[in-house]
């Protein structure tokens, strides 16, 4: 294999040694991708480029055969970065394949069954900005037609927030799909974090219990984006804030808690800051753009709009997610 | 200030044609040897890509002069089908592991300032620079 | 910059010229490490070549400057393949942070306390092969004098083992510091494994309950390397096997319990495999030479008796963790 | 069969000397230009470890036959601090990436087989062979 690669070397060599056409620099620059596939390293290059002209112009005076063996002996350090190269890209390969491989177990772990509930049409979107989310939506529901739907973010992306992450389910799962009120979960999902990661971790989290006898909804915050409820009778966006710090941060902490009342095809519009804070090369995506999307779909499934909103924010940012993006819409059918 | 001319891109011919224009305009514009070699090297790149994955397009080469300093722009348009994935592309190793080539990493690494736009079914536009120092 | 590169090469390689000796090649290969972290590239190396053979014999016919011109445009992609080195070192030192930070969140999050327990001293060490740990120690203990002590293996290794582990956390967190008999524990903990993993991922654990007031040990174990007991009386080393399917093979599955008396310095081992399938040049390390090396410190604190073992272990493999390595050792006193 | 002969390493000279002896026994077993810089390379390496880190020690170059093939041996042994972390001094990038050199993943790159023994305290015991193909 060397020596069909010494001929060629040399059959290229010397013909560009004819003629110092474009030509034969796109044959010879073809040849060097072969030799880097091939493992061949500037070192023997240069080696195989020195006998090649020893064939062609056997009487050069030594000193050019000298300058070639100088050549070699500088070469063997740039062929030693080389080999750290592949085995660099294999070393990036191997992360690649346990990232993906973790991404489905937690894809697992934190699966959350949607609610199936009379009167409310659910949509949702969660998409990570790297491998791993950051991001999580957790349903809770119970046979008398209440459900609890919790959308939270830790502070942070990747492999440390994805394993946050896990804590706030295993949190909310020692609450036996009893969808309590919020000021009650967000206290308990609170004291858990708070017990369990160190200072520099917090999570915020959005918590709405819904009563699909009554179609109230009664909120709470845990320093999370507040969410949107669309009136479709007057077409008006509303924030519903409820004041409540971020989870973790004091085992103390207390909830405020709201209800309002939802009427046919009012939509809420639960979040992470990967939604609103959006940039393109112009700026934040303005709120505004966001309630314009959804205005576009309101009349479709939820999941529609949910799915518009997506790519059409995407699309803007050229598809460069900086955080994290989760969307819930719900509508009162 | 802009001095241009191009090649279509219709066989491997083609590619020898555009990185001979681009080697002739960076040598009348004073780059050296080895830059002269790189940017011959990013059009080639960018020609074959045409050549291979778009079937025909155009090299555009325009001299450029920007707060007095001068260096070439080099324009690679397709109508081929686009780069359904942008950031997988411009990902190191994607496409250089099997040794195929530079690819558009490679190409970005070889020229100063580089720009990709692509729509799926409607073609790549990419634009990449080189100053002279 | 440039110039003076150019003026030493231009120095070193002359020196060369004159004289072919070891010298002045070794002085010519540091001088290529400099070139390197100068980031200099391949092609521009030939250049330089060039262009200070041109100043030192300039009447060399035209084929050898053109032989240079070649092998620059050869060099070209080589120069790309260290650039892509360069970006390739900088994102595994991204990912090195990112894996500290997270190994740091899984220690915060299965963080456990040592039970205070009269009669029992409690030695244990745990080691992950990579950054993130797939082995597990648990303590739970009440007023009472009950200790309950887990220790837990997911079948793989690294990031995704990381993330089933929290689970097996937060399922004992559960069970509210209550140390309940074994084949109670083990199958609380095998439904919510089996309800949270997917298909692929099993945990293995053994289980002990003690009881400070009578000195007896109650175990289970699910598909877990067997503890060993160490009588003092006798010297002999007794297996502790109970039987039991591996976590998250079957909702159904059911956990055999088995009580043991423990007497005045006896020892308790509870391990993962990592342990026992330690393997050295020459083949696995045979369970004797772990006895053995108990023996050698049995009158010692259980700390440094595991210590001990471990320091051992390790060097009989070269530092070569294969797996992680746990080891709990308690000692009745 | 094994033929040796070793260099001190004291000072920065001695480096030398044993590149020199190396590059000879290489030549005199009939291994290529490249592969004769190559074992330099390491032996060079290696002997800048000692007088860079345990300030004296000894490189001993072997001319071995196994199975009618041929090959040149490198030990390197010293007396110094030992490496207090192996597993990390063979890691990629740790000893490259501020160009300081080959580092001992280099060294194992460019010969057949690598073997270290290091006992903090009391010194380390690296051994490397290259056969001729
Ligand atoms: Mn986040
Ligand atoms: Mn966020
Ligand atoms: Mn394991
Ligand atoms: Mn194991």
């Amino acid at each position: 294999m060397v020596h069909k690669i010494e001929n060629q070397y040399k059959e290229i060599l010397n013909q560009y040694m004819q003629r110092q056409s474009e030509q034969n620099l796109y044959v010879g620059q073809n040849f060097s991708r072969q030799l880097i596939s091939e493992n061949i390293s500037p070192e023997e290059v240069i080696s195989v480029h020195k006998a090649a002209m020893q064939e062609i112009y056997k009487e050069l005076p030594d000193v050019v055969w000298h300058s070639f063996d100088f050549l070699i002996e500088m070469m063997i350090n740039y062929g030693l970065a080389l080999q750290e190269r592949q085995s660099l890209l294999q070393r990036q390969e191997e992360i690649r394949v346990e990232m993906d491989l973790a991404a489905n177990v937690q894809e697992t772990l934190l699966k959350t069954k949607l609610p199936a509930l009379k009167g409310l049409d659910i949509g949702l979107l969660s998409i990570p900005a790297r491998k791993m989310n950051g991001d999580y939506i957790y349903f809770i529901s119970d046979e008398e037609g209440h459900a609890g739907i919790a959308v939270a973010d830790v502070i942070g992306k990747g492999l440390p927030a994805a394993l946050c992450m896990s804590m706030v389910k295993f949190g909310m799962d020692s609450l036996n799909n009893s969808p309590a009120s919020p000021s009650e979960v967000l206290g308990v999902i609170n004291r858990v974090v708070e017990k369990s990661i160190d200072d520099s971790m917090f999570v915020s989290m959005f918590y709405g219990r819904y009563d699909a006898s009554t179609a109230a909804l009664t909120y709470g915050s845990a320093g999370h984006e507040p969410a949107i409820l669309y009136r479709s009778k007057t077409g008006e966006f509303d924030e519903l804030y409820a004041k409540g710090l971020l989870l973790g941060v004091s085992p103390a902490a207390a909830y405020e808690e709201h209800t309002v009342q939802l009427e046919e095809n009012d939509l809420v519009i639960m979040m992470t800051d990967g939604v609103t804070e959006g940039r393109t090369d112009e700026g934040f995506i303005e709120r505004e753009v966001i309630f314009e999307l959804i205005q576009q779909k309101k009349d479709e499934p939820a999941q529609t709009i949910v799915q518009h909103v997506y790519d059409e924010l995407e699309r803007m940012q050229n598809a460069e997610l900086r955080d994290d993006f989760t969307l819930v819409i719900y509508k009162k059918v | 200030m802009s001095n241009q001319s191009s090649v279509e891109i219709l066989t491997e011919w083609d590619i020898v044609a555009a990185r001979q224009l681009g080697r002739n305009v960076a040598k009348e514009l004073g780059f050296g040897t080895v830059d002269q070699a790189r940017i011959t090297t990013a059009i080639s790149e960018l020609a074959r890509n045409i050549y291979l994955y778009a079937g025909q397009g155009r090299i555009e080469i325009q001299q450029l002069t920007e707060n007095g300093v001068k260096g070439i722009l080099i324009i690679a348009a397709d109508q081929g089908p686009g780069i359904p994935d942008v950031r997988r592309v411009m990902e190191d190793g994607f496409s250089t592991s099997g040794g195929l080539g530079a690819g558009l990493p490679g190409v970005k690494r070889l020229m100063d300032e580089f720009k990709i736009e692509t729509i799926p079914g409607e073609g790549t536009d990419i634009r990449a620079t080189k100053w002279l120092r």
